[in-house]
This record gives C-alpha cells, structure tokens and sequence, in this order.
C-alpha cells in the first residue's frame, strides 16, 4: 500500500435535496493525494449526486467542497470525470475524442495532440487513433473514455461505475489496466461501483453508502498489498473485508433464507 | 425628341395582357413595338403576363400595369368590387364567342340537353352561357358545365361535346389538331348579346393623371392594329418570331390572326370605338348570372375621350 | 461484399425504372392510345431533345428558382428547429402554426403571393421554401430534442465554452435527421416551383410551356415536359444523398480518411503506420 | 400537473393563432389594404358564414374526395409498407420508384388523369391518394424494419403460430411511425383535393368556387376558402391525433382501462381491488 | 441439497459453427430433473448458442438433443426460454404479457387468465395486474418476464442472464425470489450467469465453457446446503469453490499482475 502525502479533497457537510427527496445527507469526508478510494452502495442512495457536486455540475444546498485546499463549489474544471456510459462522440476518431476536452474549452494545440498519441500508444490503442469509435470493442471505448478524461490532466479523476456495461473477463482485464493508469499517472482516483469483489480489488480505501437518503455509513482501509491478483479475490483478508461490506449493503436483507 | 437620342426620357408603360402567356391576339402591340409606333409616341411598353385569367384587372389597381387587356366582363365586375377602372378603347368590336365541337359532329343547340360543356369558370363565360341555353329552350341544369385547365384534349377525346371559345381562338386550335374546321355556334346564333369581347382598359387615376401617355399608348397601338391587320402574314410571323417559345405554331398563330382581323373594326370600320349600348347588355347579363348585383350606368364604365382621330 | 451493394443499389434501380418504362411503350401499343393521348417513352424523349434549345433556358429557370428556393426553405427550416430547440415557448407557439401553414392548400395561395411579390423569381422561391422549410423544422427539432443529454452533460463536465457544445456535440448529432428533411425538401421542391409558375410566369416557363402543349395535343411534349421536372427533383434529391454521404464518413467507414475532421489535425509526426 | 399540460397544450395554440389573426387585421388596417386586395379577418369569416348555404355542399363534397383518397392512400401506403418489409427485393427495386413518384409534380399529371379518368370522384381521389400514401409506406416500412429484432425471437421463443407475431407484436409496434405518416398524409390531403378540383371539376367544387372568387375580385370570398380548405386538412389532422391517442393507451396510461386490449379479457373474477 | 430423480435433459456431441466461426465444440452433457445448473464462460463462448439450440431456435450442425429422452432437435415449445433483456411488450399489461404464449399460440383461455392471476398475486403483482410495463420498476418487469416464461408450463427453464441489467441490491432480492420459484414449481432451470458468485450461490451444479470454440471444461457441484444466506458469501466452502470456477475463467489471465 502506498503512502498518502496528504489531503487532496475535502468535503464538509454538503447536502442536496431534489424536491421532497433528500438525496444526500450531510455528509462530510477527506481524501488523501494519490489514493485510490472506491464508493459503494445500493441504488438510489446518491452515489452519483455526490460526483456531480465534487464535479460542479451541481450546486449543493449546503456545506463546503475544497480540492488542494481551494474551495470548488459550483466550478468546473477541477475534476476528470467518467460517467458510466462511455459516451464517446461518434463523429470523431479515437485521436479526436480524446482531445474532445480542448476542444470544447479552446484549440486543440500541438502538444494536446502529442500527449493524447502518447496515451493511446503506451495503453494499446496507437494504431487506431485515426478510427472511428463505432469500429472499437467495449473494452477498447471504456479506454479511450478514460483517456479522454486523463487528458483534462486534473489530479482527481470520479470514475462513475465505467465498467458496469462489460463482461467478466473484459472487466477483469480494464481493472488491471486501470490500476496500471493510476499507477503510472499518480493521480486521485475516486470509483463509483455495484460489485463489492472490484471496490475491494481496485482500493486502498472503500466508503459504503446507505440507502437513501444517502450518507457514509462505513469507511474501510483494505490493507491488502499490491499488485493483487486472482488468487487475491479469494484469500481470507479479502473475504473478510467483502463480508463487513456486505453486511452494511444488505443490513435489511440480513435476514433473507 | 428625336427616337434615337433620347430613350432616357421615353415614358415606361407596363402593359398587362389578360393570359398568362403570349398569344397572337398580342400581335397588334407585337407591331407597334416593331414598327417603332411606341417609341415614336415617347413610350417604352413592357409586356406583362399575369398569373392567371383573372388577376390582370387588380394588377392595374395595385400599379404593378398602368394599361391592360381584359374582358369586357372582368372590366364590370372590377367595377362593382370598387376597384377603379376606366375602360378606354374596345379591342374588338363584336361578340365571336360561341361553341364549338369537334369536326364532323351532329350537335346543335336543338340536342344541346344532357350534354357537357366546358367552361374556363371566368366573368365571361359564366354571363354569355345562360343565353346559349335560354336560345336553346333548356335550362342551366339540363346541361354539364365543366371545368378543367384545358379543354382541347377532353374535346378530342370525347370526354365533353363542346368546349367554349372565340372563334378566333377555336379555329385554329381545332383545325391545327385535326385539320378540320370545327363545328361552331357563335354570336347571334349562339344567342348572345352582340359585346365586344375585349377592351383596353386602366385606373381612372392614370387616365386623368396621365391622360396624355393614354392617349399616346392608343395612337401607336391604333398604328400597330392598322399595319397588322394590313399586313397579316408578316405581323403574324413578327409575333412568332417574337415569342418563339409561346407553344403555338406559325400556322396557328396566322390563321387566329387572320380571323381577329374581321373583329376589330365596326360596322363604319372603326377601330376602339365603344357605345353605352354594348356595356348596358353587358350589365344584363352579368346581373342574370348574379356576378354584378347592380347595374352601373354605361359611362361609369368608359370613356372614348383618349381615342386617337382616324 | 462492399462492391456487391453498391453495385445492387445502382444496378437493381436501373433495372426497375426500365421495367417501368417498357411498361409504359407496351401499354401505348397494345392499348392503342392515340398520340395526342400519351404518348410513347421514345416519343417524351425526342420531345425533349428536339426542343432543347427551348427547354434548356426555361430548365435552368426552374433549377434556379429551386436553388433559391430550397436554400432558403432550409435555412428558414434549419433557423426554426434550432430556436425552437433552445426557446421552449417557441416550440409550443410556433409549431401548431406550422402545421396549419402546411395545410394551407399550397395552390391556393399562389396568386395572392403574386399580388404582393409580381412575377419574377419571388413568389416561386417563397412557395418553395414554403414547401421545402416544413420537413426540415420538424427533423431539426426532433434531431436536436434527442440529442443524448448525456453528451450534453458530458461536454459541461469537460467545461466546454458557450456553442462550443452546440457546434461540437449537437450539430453532428442531428445531421442525420437534417438531411432526412432535406432529402423530402428536395422531393417536393419542383412540385413548389411548378405550382408558382403556374401562377405567375412573366412570360416563359416550364410549367407555361407545358399548357400550351397541352393546348396543342402534344402529349409528347406534355410527358417530355413532367420527365424533366421531376428529374430537376430527383437531381436534388441524389445531391442531397451524395452530401449527406460526404458529411457522415463515420457511419460508413471504420478509419477517416487523412483530409476529414479529426484526422485533419493530426501532424505527420504522428500519422500511424499501421491503421488498416 | 396533467391537466396543465392539457391547458398548456390547447391554450397556447389558441393565443398564438389569436395574435396572428390580430396580426392580419393590423396589417390591413394600417396597411389601408383595399378591400379587393385581400380582407380583414373578419370580411373572410363573414364570407364563409353568409355563403354556407353555397359552401357546405362544395366542401362536403371536398371532404368526401378526401375520404376516399386518404383512406385509398392509407391502405395502399401500409400495403407497400408491409410487402416490401416482408420481401427485400421488392424495398429495393420498388423504393426508388416510389422516390420518383412523389418528385414528379403532381400539379403536371393532374390533367392527363383527368383525361384518364373523367371529371368525377376519380381523378381526385388518385391525386389524394398519391400524395398520401408516400409518408404511409416510409414510416410503416421504417417501423417495421425498426421492430425490435429480440420480440420477434421472442415470439418464435415462445412457439407463435403464422401471422400472430405480426398482428400481436410487429403491428402494435409500428403504430407510433404509421400514425407519424397518417399525419403527414392529412396535411397534405387536401392540398391534393385542390389541385384535382383545380384540374377538373364538373359542376362546383370548392377549388373553382375559389376560381370564380378571384375572378370576382371578392378576395373576402377567396381568402375565406383557403380558411375553409385549411380547416379540412386540420381536422384530418386532429382525428390521427385522436386516433393516435387512443390507439396507444400504454404511452400515456399507466393502468389499462376495463374495456381496453388485455384489461378486456380480464374476467371479473380476477379484477384487482388494489389498483391504483 | 435435493435428491435428483432422474435425467431431463440429454446433449450428445452438439456443434454449431457460423460461417468460419466454431461457436460450439462437440458438447455432451446431462441434467438432473429438478436441479438448478449455472453456466458461466467468457464473452462469445456459446452460452447463448446453446441455449438456442436447446430451445429449438437453431439447428445445430451435429449432435443429438433430447428432453426426458424424446429428440427435440429443432422443435420448439418444449422449454422455456427467457432472454437477458425482459422484452415485455409494452402495450400488453402485466397479465396481458403473462399469457403472451398464450396469445401467440391460441386462443387465451379463462384458465391461462387463472394461473397469470395466480402467478401475479403469489410473487407480489397481484395489485398489477392491469397495468402496463411501462410503470414497473426494473426488478417488477424481470419478474413479470419470468412468470411468461413459466406460464409456458415446460418443466425446463433456459435463463440467459436474466439479473444482468439489474443493480447489486435488486439483483440479490431477485435471486432470492428466483429460488423461491423454482423450489415452489419443481422445475429444473439452466441459468446463464457472467457472475461467479451468482452462479455458485444459486447452483447445485456449475459448468464451466472456455473461450471460443466453446466447450464444457468445468463440471463443479456446489455442495452447499440450501437455504443459502448472506453468509454463505464469505463462508470457506463458497471461496474454495469460487477459487476453482475463477482460476478456470482467467487461465490465461493468470499470470497478471
Ligand atoms: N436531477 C434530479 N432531479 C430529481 N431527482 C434526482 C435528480 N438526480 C437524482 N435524483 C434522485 O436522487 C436520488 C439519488 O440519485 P443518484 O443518481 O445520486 O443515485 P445513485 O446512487 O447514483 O444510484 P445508481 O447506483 O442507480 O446510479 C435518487 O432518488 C434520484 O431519483
Ligand atoms: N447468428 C449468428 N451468426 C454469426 N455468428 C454468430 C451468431 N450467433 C452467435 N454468433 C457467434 O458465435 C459465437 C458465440 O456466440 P454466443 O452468443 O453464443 O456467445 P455467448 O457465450 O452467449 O456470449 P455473451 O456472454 O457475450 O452473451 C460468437 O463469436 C458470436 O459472434
Ligand atoms: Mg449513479
Ligand atoms: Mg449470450
């Protein structure tokens, strides 16, 4: 486990309701620089509403969101971030979905060019930078997703469930290549999931949600060393941890047959 | 002022014809502005079509025409919708209109009952064809009125007996399709009233304001009429050569023109001369088929005031 | 396999408007139809040969009134889908109304066009664009009222500038839908012209020139005469097909080609050598 | 919540059309437009009021050569639509025709079908139906092919004999697209039944009404049938509307009705007590 | 665990093969009446080919088919068939699609109406009867699905990932409620699952398919006692046996870091 240096991102107390329906409970939370923090929790508990806050694409109704010390309520631009679908622009090739972000924000230079070719190149993907997406599997969409929001070169990246759509050993595949990212790139990594066996694999930290309305109701340090493998979703110190975690998930099913 | 020097000072006319497209009854202007006539009064004419047989008359209200072509019976009927007209001059000078079948055909008015007739739905068909069924002893609903935008075709195809029209028009446009004259019944015959057809007619307004570019239209035009009526080949072949795309035919432009010429001079060969006589008729019938509701007099509708001598 | 459907889709066309037109000359000859009745298919081409000197200029008047005609009826078409798009009350004002306006017997309308606009090109290209803005509106509105609004979403967590999300995300995304209302424009276009010169040619045009052919029993140059006005039509209609095809290389093709967008920006430096 | 959509969507229309009516009635008051020119709203709404007597049979007879043609086209439109979904060769040999059909101007075949087919129903019906029947088939045959591919295996999943999975699954799934063309087919129905009227009437029709109008220099008269040929086509309009509506409850439902498709075979003995 | 009768289904060298693409290796394999057997294998292995070929909608190139020993090769009607997406036909309501084979087949007798009521009440849709698809939850509509499909009254049911789309929590309650059917109604159910732990928790029998050309490579019986819980999740008889099926599934991934 790597050694966190300090505070990255800071929320106290940020609350939203839409309506009559509390979405988000005051909830407050810190996360160190260059960790990799997973989210889980049932549908519905404001998973996604707490990235759109930290993101700035919605205001909250109260409380305070500061990255690198600096408070961020209701600006953009602070934060990379990955919504579930991959969502790529299909008018535009692998090359030019990845520069998306410059170009929306301004011209797309000499440089953005060069540093999206080196991504695509270093993560496989270098002799398709003149291909249209409707021409690229789902793993190889999910990446270039990914590389479009790296490209925004923010040290906090809000990854919203982006392997929910993919198949087991595809999955299995990404995580491993998204953790070769992370490693490489030293960024902040905060990963919205419903499968309890990938928050665990992927995090140094695991926060559980509960139902709506949402709040953090437990905060786990996976203190599994790295690189993981298979045989780690397996072993004693994982099943412990996915035990605790499903047991707050499923507090109300507990008593199912 | 000198033709050739001076075309910057020459008074712009626009003339608008009563069809949508040249025909050879335009020939008389055709040669007025060949032979110079306008020109030599101080005048340039444009020549204007309007968008269908009944638009010419408001076209002169609105000043997109300053002199036009119409219908005696669109004149009448512009006049009882307020719109200020003045008819100036009589194109022609007795009423040729009547029906015509196809070459060969047994039909007279005698069997006239259950047969379909076609009508262009105008002013002027509308008022002259209760006579031809009152001449015939019938009333309007023994007979089929048709109405359809051309009548050649359903005439040579027998789907209507007659078809309505000039006999300066039906002639050859049945003798060009079929190399026989028609069978025909015009004017008395038919039982209508003796009402010259067309006339040259403008906005009271132009006429007193402009009473000396009327009165110079008409001289050049009388000049035109003079020459093509004296010279029909050649003003024929000249309207030809003028609208080349027109759609009819040499021959069929020659033979018309050669059948209008008997029209436009009246018993004492006067040309354009009208009389209170021929609108009042006009009035009778218009007032019978209820296109006018009342009966203006005579001089409400004309004036013979811009006549040039002859 | 590529080859093979673009053959089929040329070749099977062909074929079919032959079988029609061989049809047509079976059914004259059989049927005995008199010439000044229909004429045969051999008849309506020589009509339009032997004429063409006469033709050709009223042609280029018709094509002309559509170019004007169309260009504008798409850019009103476009204008209105976008605005209503963007202004919601807009959309629930406007819309009810330009479904009457399409009610409004076209034909009906053309000499009070005339009135107010005389007899040159105005009232022609106001009945086309008329006929030609309606599709486009709808498809424009309909494109742009389904834009995924995850993309939209998409471009604000990119912090995309003002238009740039309309330019970059939303005008690509309805080019389909654009050319779908293009494509009917342009179907309908000469039928809009014809019916305004029906209603006001100074003198010469395609639709006059047919009437007095008419007039003359001269069914060869009545046929000869339609033929060329829909072709007018179905040339607009296959331009539109060709544009339509050169602004969406991404649907047909899997890589773009150097000089199209995207690749367009891509230095040589980084050109890659192995893209199939 | 609902029943201000329903206001918002009857009265909103209703303003809009108010303000151009008012709009019109400045234009010619300001304009001092001359009676002859065109008319105030209200001289046009008194020409239809004091001519019924004259109009109601001429339009009746307008709205029984709509009858005809649109059902004709309607039923020929979802013939085409279904045959060439259900054979290939048949969509592309006869599609470009069908193309080719609705570019030509319908204003130019309009005399040699009256020539064909007399003065009569005829002609208009085959000019209604022509216009119709085009936006039938392109939708029913898009919907069709659109048909979610994974019901139809369904069906075959769950053993359907011939003929039911298009009668119980393609059918009910094509709906919202033939209504989509049922609705562009009405606007233009009318549109049609002009331009048959205007080519051959024998006897009245509310096309040459409209002629004589003119002739007349009654633009009252003339402005007043436009209003009333526009109302014809709005009221096809509004039936596929309604029609639409109620031929798709589930879009707008969340519970059947009793006597609806499935809730009707309910036997009493099974109605739920608790539905909301 | 329950006692098999005896065999129900009989697969003997099955193959299929598309173009140039083998999608089903000679494949032999029986099932026990009454027992619950998962199959899980990578993306294109042919799960769902052979589901189609059970279920008539193929022909397969070779082999033999038989169901309680009669040969159904490319017959239809003799099992139940239930694919990932619910495709409820969305303008039937609930019971309307419930007796959609029915419908489809014949005529929808008084008696069909009374087994979809019956069906509806039991598994808590009774108050939903009339209403359409369209306002029913995710979870609603997957059950709404699986009773059409055992309306049909075949003793096999075919489930193709039928909780695929389905979130964490839901996805648990269904497989709940999937095993309450299934012990009520005394069927025997093949179930398609891309999820190791579902396919283990659910199962008493898990066969593994490799990759592409697919083939039977694991045959794992799941000797857990039923009914499961929560639990059984972590507990050391599931992991051992999760262990074998993943190592299986990722061979060739094995040696990631
Ligand atoms: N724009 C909105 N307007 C109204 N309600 C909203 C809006 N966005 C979210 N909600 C509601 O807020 C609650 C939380 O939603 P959110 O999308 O954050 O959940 P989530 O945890 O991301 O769920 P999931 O796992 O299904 O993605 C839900 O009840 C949702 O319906
Ligand atoms: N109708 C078909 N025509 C051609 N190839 C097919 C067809 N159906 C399936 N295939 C191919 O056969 C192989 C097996 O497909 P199949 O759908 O059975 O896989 P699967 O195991 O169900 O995969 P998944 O888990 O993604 O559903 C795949 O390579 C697929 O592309
Ligand atoms: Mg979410
Ligand atoms: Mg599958």
């Amino acid at each position: 486990m790597r050694v966190p240096n300090s505070e990255l991102l800071t929320l106290v107390d940020v609350t939203k309701r839409f309506g009559t329906t509390q979405a988000l409970s005051p909830t407050s939370l810190s996360i160190e620089r260059g960790s990799f923090v997973s989210i889980v929790g049932p549908s519905g508990c404001g998973k996604s509403t707490l990235f759109n806050i930290l993101s700035g694409l919605l205001l909250p109704d109260g409380g305070e969101v500061a990255v690198g010390g600096k408070s961020v309520v209701g600006s953009t631009g602070h934060a990379g971030y990955m919504l579930q679908k991959d969502l790529l622009v299909p008018w535009r090739t692998v090359l030019g979905n990845i520069t998306l972000g410059a170009a929306l924000t301004g011209r797309v230079t000499e440089e953005d060019r060069r540093q999206a070719t080196s991504f695509a190149t270093r993560y496989g993907l270098g002799d398709f930078l003149r291909h249209y997406p409707g021409s690229l599997s789902g793993g190889m969409r999910q990446r270039v997703a990914l590389m479009r929001t790296l490209a925004l070169n923010t040290e906090l990246l809000l990854l919203d469930e982006p392997f929910g759509a993919l198949d087991a050993q595809t999955r299995f595949e990404m995580q491993q290549w998204l953790l070769s990212v992370w490693r490489d790139s030293q960024r902040t990594v905060l990963f919205i999931t419903h499968d309890v066996d990938e928050a665990v694999f992927l995090s140094d930290r695991v926060l559980v949600m509960s139902p709506r309305p949402g709040r953090i109701v437990d905060d786990v340090e996976v203190a599994i060393t790295r690189p993981r493998t298979l045989a780690t979703l397996t072993e004693t110190d994982f099943t412990t941890i996915k035990a605790r975690i499903l047991r707050q998930l499923h507090r109300d099913a507990e008593s199912l047959s | 002022s000198t033709v050739s020097g001076a075309s910057a000072q020459l008074t712009t006319v626009n003339f608008v014809y009563d069809f949508p497209g040249p025909d050879m009854e335009i020939t008389p202007i055709v040669a007025a502005q060949q032979q110079g006539y306008f020109a030599s009064q101080g005048l340039k004419v444009n020549i204007i079509f309007p968008p269908d047989t009944s638009t010419s008359s408001q076209m002169l209200t609105t000043g997109a025409a300053n002199i036009g072509f119409i219908t005696t019976s669109d004149m009448a009927v512009a006049v009882q919708a307020k719109a200020p007209l003045l008819s100036v001059a009589n194109y022609s000078m007795s009423n040729n209109w009547g029906l015509f079948a196809k070459p060969g055909s047994k039909l007279t008015l005698a069997n006239l009952k259950g047969k379909k007739l076609f009508s262009w739905g105008d002013t002027w068909t509308n008022a002259m064809l209760p006579f031809v069924v009152k001449k015939a002893g019938l009333k309007m609903s023994d007979i089929t009125v048709v109405t359809a935008s051309n009548d050649m075709p359903l005439l040579l195809a027998g789907k209507i007996d007659w078809t309505t029209s000039t006999s300066n028009y039906g002639v050859p446009g049945i003798f060009g399709a079929t190399g026989k004259n028609p069978v025909a019944i015009t004017g008395a015959a038919a039982g209508v009233p003796n009402v010259p057809v067309w006339v040259y007619a403008t906005t009271k307004s132009y006429a007193s304001a402009h009473a000396s570019v009327v009165k110079a239209f008409l001289k050049a035009v009388l000049e035109g009429t003079k020459y093509a009526s004296a010279h029909q080949s050649a003003a024929a072949a000249a309207f030809t050569k003028a609208y080349p795309k027109s759609g009819y035919t040499a021959a069929y432009n020659k033979l018309g023109w050669s059948l209008t010429v008997p029209l436009l001079t009246n018993a004492k060969g006067k040309y354009f001369v009208q009389t209170d006589a021929q609108w009042s008729l006009l009035n009778q019938g218009l007032v019978a088929t209820k296109q006018i509701k009342t009966a203006p007099t005579p001089s409400t509708y004309y004036s013979n005031a811009y006549l040039p001598a002859q | 396999m590529n080859r093979f459907k673009i053959f089929r889709n040329l070749v099977v066309p062909v074929i079919s408007f032959s079988a029609l037109i061989g049809l047509w000359e079976l059914i004259i000859l059989w049927g005995h139809v008199q010439g000044y009745l229909a004429p045969t298919p051999l008849a309506a081409w020589e009509a339009i040969s032997s004429n063409w000197s006469t033709l050709w200029p009223l042609t280029s008047w018709t094509i002309k009134e559509t170019v004007w005609g169309f260009g504008a009826g798409a850019v009103i078409g476009i204008l209105f889908g976008v605005l209503m798009s963007k202004l919601r009350f807009l959309q629930r004002s406007l819309y009810p109304v330009l479904v009457v306006t399409q009610a409004v017997p076209i034909v009906a309308i053309a000499s009070p066009l005339v009135l107010l606009m005389g007899f040159n090109l105005g009232p022609k290209v106001v009945i086309v664009a008329w006929i030609v803005f309606f599709p486009v509106t709808v498809n424009v509105l309909d494109g742009l009222n389904h834009v995924d609004h995850d993309l939209i979403t998409l471009a604000r967590v990119l912090g995309a500038r003002p238009w740039r999300t309309f330019f970059l995300i939303e005008v690509p995304a309805t080019i389909t839908p654009l050319f779908s209302g293009l494509k009917i424009g342009a179907t309908y276009a000469v039928t809009g012209a014809v019916i305004g010169e029906m209603a006001a040619s100074s003198g010469q045009s395609l639709a006059l020139y047919q009437h007095t052919q008419i007039g003359q029993l001269n069914s060869a140059g009545v046929y000869g005469t339609t033929i060329l006005m829909t072709a007018i039509g179905m040339s607009w209609f296959l331009l539109m097909i060709t544009l339509e095809h050169l602004c969406t290389p991404w649907l047909r093709r899997s890589v773009a080609r150097r000089w199209s967008r995207g690749a367009r920006t891509l230095d040589n430096t980084y050109v890659v050598k192995g893209a199939k």
